[in-house]
């Protein structure tokens, strides 16, 4: 039941809401990067944990995250 | 002399309040002064700039379209403003978040690291005051002494504690300019 | 008192205040929002009443029963919601009531932009609303013109029983200027008789109405309007003149437009170009005797109206000067701001073309 | 001898321009005894709709306004926030109230502005010519609803009451008829009411009185009172909505 | 076929759904009444549908979609509710979409009287709503004539995108005269693929839109909309020229004001004066042209606006004369109509006057 | 490899304008997610309304109308009369349509057009910068009430669902929620059974969705979840009102 | 319990609501006359049988009748 | 000869329909016509009036404020319209309503009493066609004959039998001019 998350960086506003859903809290806010917006986008460090559930994304009010199961 | 300055940047630079704080010590320094600020539906964290203008004269029209100088803070402004400082005049960038170089060579240009300079003051927040302080050291449009009297007004009792950043600030940026 | 630095819809809200404005009812819009707002703040503490209303005709219709309650009333929009307003002003017209209408002035049509501009200059003054009536419509071109029209604005309205209008646009209210609140002379205004205050021992019912169901009187009631009308031609009238003398060039420019207009009549001047301003501070009654009067100089060869529109007031301008010298029009619209550049390049077109 | 009904003074000597045996002419009475035995007279200040009672300024002795189509609430609203110890009240038809002036009565009733409105619902515009109202009942027939009122087409006809009485500051919703005496006093109890409400400063509140169009609807005047009763009640019933205990 | 008495109101009503109408939204007013009704009545028996709208404001939002989703669609009302439609106007203006308004003048301002004027001219021509727009203002003064214009309107807001105003006065809206229905060329009209529709298959979605909300682009979009009014000027200006001739006086009237002005004509004959008449048909664009030739006639020595109102066409003729002969006025408001006899004393006034 | 979720083709790939974490967002996409799955977006016309979502229309792919301020759902009936075998939405903001618009969205309701009604209840004007709402709560600051609303002045909020539930026509009325996971579903799920409702040709349908402006509530976006959830929620319940079941 | 009612006849519009609400059946609509207005105005024919309810007052629509109590 | 008749009465004493049954005729006879009514808020019973002129010339204005003739049939009406009637203009006043006599000698003066006429044909609603028949006899505005040639087509089928009371009423009418 592993999944994989992809972010489209550039859409992220930094908003944190993806973060405070996911279910085994891997979704965090990648604070060494600034997109083009000028935000910290959010990312996903430790993928192999993934369970694909598509919570994270199911949130996100900027359609950023694809959410695949593989 | 007729100071006529456009300042640009993100919504939560502060770009409007450096404005506000230059116009505010222009008029106390008896000078006529006005404050025209770009306004729109925005989203937080959107672009934002505003017009100033200090002059010995009454001031004619509130916009600036032929700039003695512009202070931009991010990129996109600096995109956008650069053409329209007059020949001559003062471009100063924010070279913490602009890594871009101006393409004229007409006017004096200024890189200001005012991000850097401010978190290295422990507050990102006032990398605006480092700008103003530059811009003042560049053209006198203000006395650093009339800005820092109208910040002690505001910042009284309670907040006072913000006093002396603020000058440190003012200071440091124009440390930037030699 | 001392200078302060004021936003100008701030400034107007105070002005109002001070001037005895104790109800405001208005609808959210942009560039305007601080009115509203300054309002909900400030009425309350001075024992008045801010009320957002459900919507502009909502507003301008409490107005309405405030004014005919014998109320000193306010309320502001920007140009959409000056439009949704034009059928109670039709009635605050022909009820003669006293109220101050702001208009915040922005890029139309439709949703248009949200920018600057003068594009509802006919709408103000030729009539907006259905049947014939008038508003006497100020047009501030600084901060501290606004606040002082707004003072003597609740006067006027008082004195003729009529609406008055303030129309600026969008950086008049937005922009911030150093503004002293004086004191404008209060006028002798009529005693507010008509209000429906409740009868409270008055024999007579006080009725507020725009209705006269026979044509007669209804046409009657529309030459007394008129004859109104005709006085406030007379004593209303206000408007500047700039550097007449010897212009070959007058500008018609009102409001802000007015500002960045001498900025070009400098530029002109170091060019060698002698260009004069009339601004009409009163858009409707219009200040034809002054143009009529430039028309007649000799050094004046052509005038032309600049504003931020695509070209409303030149139409009054034309009246005026009756034929006498051409007119000319130069315009942005939708919000965009012309620049004295612009204008500088303009006049001299004309120039070389007028010779 | 004893005066058991005379003309209250709440009404000026002008006769009524209504149609023979139009009811706003009672219901102008009721409200205007009304106010005359709660002493407001004095105090009072009406807001006439565009409508057949357009010219209810003429009628009512107390002072007047004439709104436009629809606006009286927000008119009422202007009016009363000058002068709160006042008696305020619109009296609109509804196409005034329930058409045009939709928005305007939710929002006084959201607001709770301390006024009081008698709507006169004749299921019809009489003032214009019997067009369709939002009020006209399924069937019935109207200018602009040549075969009757169809609801695929038209929907269905408007409870106003029911509507409003969903809205937490309409402290008193009440429907009523004027179609036979006893309804009539019901009718006039209800006002009152209504106008003691609001000098108590409780809310906003509103009397329904169904209401004949006989021009309109093209019967006598007595035909139209059996046809209200008959067709009107069941579906607009006669009923209390809210009342300020409930709220208290 | 052959000539049949018809109701002003009911033959626009006929025109529009001759002219392929197919939706209609309004709201009841005197003196206008007639058209929803018959309305009401047969357009369900066209396949086409009429709806009444809960007001004004509704019923041109309701003309809004359903122009923007390809149909023809008209409105009507009078003067008050007209005034509650300015704002929607605009944004159908702003938005460039076609339909036909209707509006069935009465007197004013406020609830006014409901009889007969012409005071919504102002509102008509110059944009009662706001921002920088223009309706082509088509003005019948018969019912043929109405019945003409109403269905070339449909074309002509086809052909430019634009909203058409049909303007007549109560007279107009309530009197019977006879009426041939005839076929008016139809013109070529472009396809409404910017409507929406649903995609069904298309490649890029359609969008109708007023807001642009960079100033730039929307000042590049009021250029637009007015080089498409330049068009207008230049191809759809009507008017008629009547005994102008030798005519020692001009008279300007639209409407059934005309046909007053032509029996005034008549007697002026009778007393040996020459007078003549240009009734422009289209408001806007206005006749100019013929103005400032018939100004330009040595036999013309003054011209004489007549209308139902306080003075607004008036504005208009001068501005075409270009002051080179005098303009003047006469007029009724609020509903009263303007007699022949009165028209005649105005005229030999001036004439005396003007010698 | 399966994908789990991915943009909808009901969406442009243009970026919106909204805040940081603005819940506009994620019920843009619940719209565009049932009308693809519905297989819809071909005769999807959308009608944007004035407000933070005027841009709509550069959002959804489908066809789209920008309606002025309140008009939606007037600009909805004008498109619906027209096409009636398109799916027709009004999107609209809470002082769009409850405030300026209310007249049109009763009437609409009334009439039962055959539309649905997207009506995003935010309890502020976002766009215009935090003026009070008819929804803003008691004792909630806006830049129009900075004390906080005060029922004695500005009433009670507005409940337009439980409003709009009296009207017979109204046959689908439901308030959902996005303030997490399990009310995004939920939500999703309301918004594609009004659709299929429309499809039907039942009536009108509308579902009320609590959303977020953190911008003008003074809050972090995950603040401002939180609010919704214990502020909101408690006065506007998340309920199903009206289904077209018991309306048959 | 006798009572007397007035007419003040030249407001009458003849809709005769009041004849369809006494209990005794006494106001009739007065088809000898015609008023102001041009309509046969109501009338009290056998005024000694009013019980001086005010019924046709209260029914009135044009405040045309007064009732007095003996 | 250009025909211009102003004809008032209450509501229901059916003005309108005698105007517009005379143009009606009119322009079957090939003229230029045009029918005005006034309109307004009038309750039932109120009065009403319309201009009708029939020509041989283009109708101008469709106004009649200079009237040929005048029907009235009421009291109001006569003291409305009387001052309105040309010089050497008919005026024809409803007797059996009006008991007030014309006070001008400059215009010819006809009573009529079609109340009583109609009455006494059974039939208190044609007083209308009483005075239409009155009138055509004074002016020959139209032809007795075209009217009835309308009025049997507009009352075909089941309602044919109000035909000969009409065209009774007409002659009637026509007869009480000498
Ligand atoms: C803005 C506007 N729209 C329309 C009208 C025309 N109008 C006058 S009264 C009326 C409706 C009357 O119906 P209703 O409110 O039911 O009252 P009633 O006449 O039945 O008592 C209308 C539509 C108007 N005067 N103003
Ligand atoms: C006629 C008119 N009045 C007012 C406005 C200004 N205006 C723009 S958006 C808006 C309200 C937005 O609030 P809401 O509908 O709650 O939507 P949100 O922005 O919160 O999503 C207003 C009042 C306008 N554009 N037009
Ligand atoms: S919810 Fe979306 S926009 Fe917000 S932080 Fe996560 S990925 Fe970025
Ligand atoms: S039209 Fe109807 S509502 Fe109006 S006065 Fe006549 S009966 Fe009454
Ligand atoms: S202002 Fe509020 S509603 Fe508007 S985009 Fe920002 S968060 Fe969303
Ligand atoms: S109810 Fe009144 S108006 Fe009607 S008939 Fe009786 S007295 Fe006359």
């Amino acid at each position: 039941m592993a999944g994989k998350v992809t972010f489209d960086e550039n859409r992220c506003k930094g908003c944190e809401l993806c973060t405070t859903v996911c279910p085994v809290k891997i979704v965090i806010m990648d604070k060494d990067k600034i997109n083009i917006k000028g935000y910290h986008p959010a990312t996903v460090k430790e993928m192999d944990k993934c369970i694909a559930c598509g919570s994270c994304a199911r949130m996100c009010p900027d359609v950023v995250i694809t959410v695949e199961k593989l | 002399m007729t100071h006529q300055i456009i300042m640009a940047g993100f919504g939560g630079q502060g770009v409007m309040s450096m404005g506000k704080i230059l116009v505010e010590a222009g008029l106390k320094e008896g000078k006529n002064v006005s404050w025209l600020p770009s306004y729109g539906p925005e989203m937080r964290g959107g672009t934002a700039n505003c017009s100033v203008i200090i002059s010995e004269e009454p001031v004619g029209a509130p916009t600036v379209t032929e700039a003695t100088a512009a202070i931009v803070m991010n990129r996109p402004s600096l995109d956008k403003f650069e053409k329209d400082v007059i020949p001559g005049g003062d471009l100063l960038i924010n070279s913490s978040l602009i890594d871009k170089k101006a393409t004229r060579d007409d006017i004096n240009v200024y890189y200001v690291p005012a991000n850097e300079i401010a978190n290295d003051m422990g507050s990102g927040k006032i990398a605006n005051m480092v700008m103003l302080g530059a811009y003042l050291k560049i053209t006198g449009a203000a006395k650093e002494d009339t800005i820092m009297e109208y910040i002690a007004e505001v910042f009284s009792g309670k907040k006072a504690s913000v006093v002396p950043l603020n000058k440190e600030a003012l200071k440091r940026g124009a440390d930037c300019i030699k | 008192m001392a200078k302060e630095l004021w936003k100008g819809n701030e400034a107007i809200a105070e002005a109002a205040i001070k001037a005895g404005c104790k109800y405001f009812f208005g609808y959210p819009i942009t560039p305007q929002n601080e009115i509203p707002e300054y309002m909900a703040l400030k009425l309350p503490q001075e024992g008045g009443c801010f009320l957002q209303a459900e919507s502009e005709v909502a507003a301008i219709n409490m107005v309405y029963g405030a004014a005919g309650a014998g109320a000193r009333v306010m309320t502001s929009s920007s140009s959409p919601g000056i439009s949704l307003k034009q059928e109670g002003i039709s009635y605050i017209a022909g009820a003669e009531l006293p109220c101050v209408i702001v208009n915040i002035v922005r890029g139309g049509p439709g949703l248009g932009s949200i920018q600057p501009a003068q594009s509802d200059y006919f709408q103000a003054t030729k009539g907006g609303g259905h049947g014939d009536y008038r508003m006497i419509v100020l047009a501030p071109a600084s901060v501290q013109e606004a606040v002082d029209l707004v003072q003597e604005a609740f006067d006027i309205a008082d004195q003729y029983r009529n609406p008055v209008m303030v129309m600026g646009d969008g950086m008049i209210g937005q922009m911030m200027e150093p503004v002293e609140f004086v004191e404008i002379p209060k006028r002798q205004l009529p005693e507010k008789d008509w209000a429906t205050t409740g009868l409270r021992g008055r024999k007579e019912h006080n009725v507020i109405n725009s209705l006269y169901i026979e044509a007669s009187q209804c046409d009657k009631h529309n030459e007394d309007l008129f004859a109104k009308y005709a006085k406030m031609e007379e004593t209303e009238i206000r408007c500047e003149e700039y550097n007449l003398e010897g212009a070959e060039i007058v500008f018609a420019a009102y409001g802000t437009v007015a500002r960045i207009v001498k900025n070009a009549i400098k530029s002109l001047e170091k060019e060698g170009i002698k260009a004069g301003l009339i601004r009409p501070i009163t858009l409707w009654p219009f200040p034809k005797a002054n143009f009529l009067k430039a028309a007649d100089m000799p050094n004046v060869k052509a005038f032309l109206s600049v504003e931020m529109s695509m070209g409303q007031m030149v139409e009054d301008v034309e009246l005026s000067v009756k034929g006498k010298k051409p007119v000319y029009f130069y315009g942005k619209a939708g919000g965009a701001i012309p620049t004295p550049k612009a204008i500088v390049e303009e006049a001299k077109k004309i120039l070389g073309g007028a010779k | 001898m004893a005066i058991v009904f005379q003309k209250t003074k709440g009404l000026t000597e002008k006769q009524t321009h209504y149609c023979p045996g139009c009811t706003h002419g009672i219901i102008h009475r009721l409200v205007a005894e009304s106010l005359e035995e709660l002493g407001l007279l004095d105090k009072a200040i009406g807001v006439a709709p565009v409508g057949c009672s357009v010219f209810a300024y003429d009628y009512f002795s107390c002072d007047m306004q004439e709104a436009s189509h629809g606006r009286a609430p927000a008119c009422a609203t202007g009016i009363k926030r000058v002068h709160p110890d006042s008696a305020v009240f619109t009296y609109q038809g509804d196409g005034d109230l329930a058409s045009i002036g939709a928005a305007e009565i939710v929002h006084a009733a959201m607001r709770g502005e301390k006024f009081t409105t008698i709507f006169v619902n004749n299921a019809i515009y009489g003032m214009t010519g019997g067009q369709m109202a939002p009020t006209t009942l399924i069937g019935q027939k109207a200018t602009t609803a040549p075969l009757g009122r169809d609801e695929n087409h038209a929907g269905m006809p408007l409870r106003v009451s029911e509507m409003l009485a969903t809205i937490p500051k309409a402290v008193f919703v009440e429907r009523v008829s004027v179609h036979d005496v006893p309804n009539i006093m019901k009718a006039k109890k209800a006002i009152k009411k209504a106008f003691e409400i609001q000098m108590k400063g409780l809310g906003f509140g509103i009397v329904e009185v169904l209401s004949t169009c006989s021009t309109n609807w093209g019967k006598t005047p007595v035909e139209a009172l059996k046809w209200l009763k008959e067709n009107m009640i069941p579906y607009y019933p006669i009923q209390n909505f809210r009342n300020p205990e409930e709220v208290k």
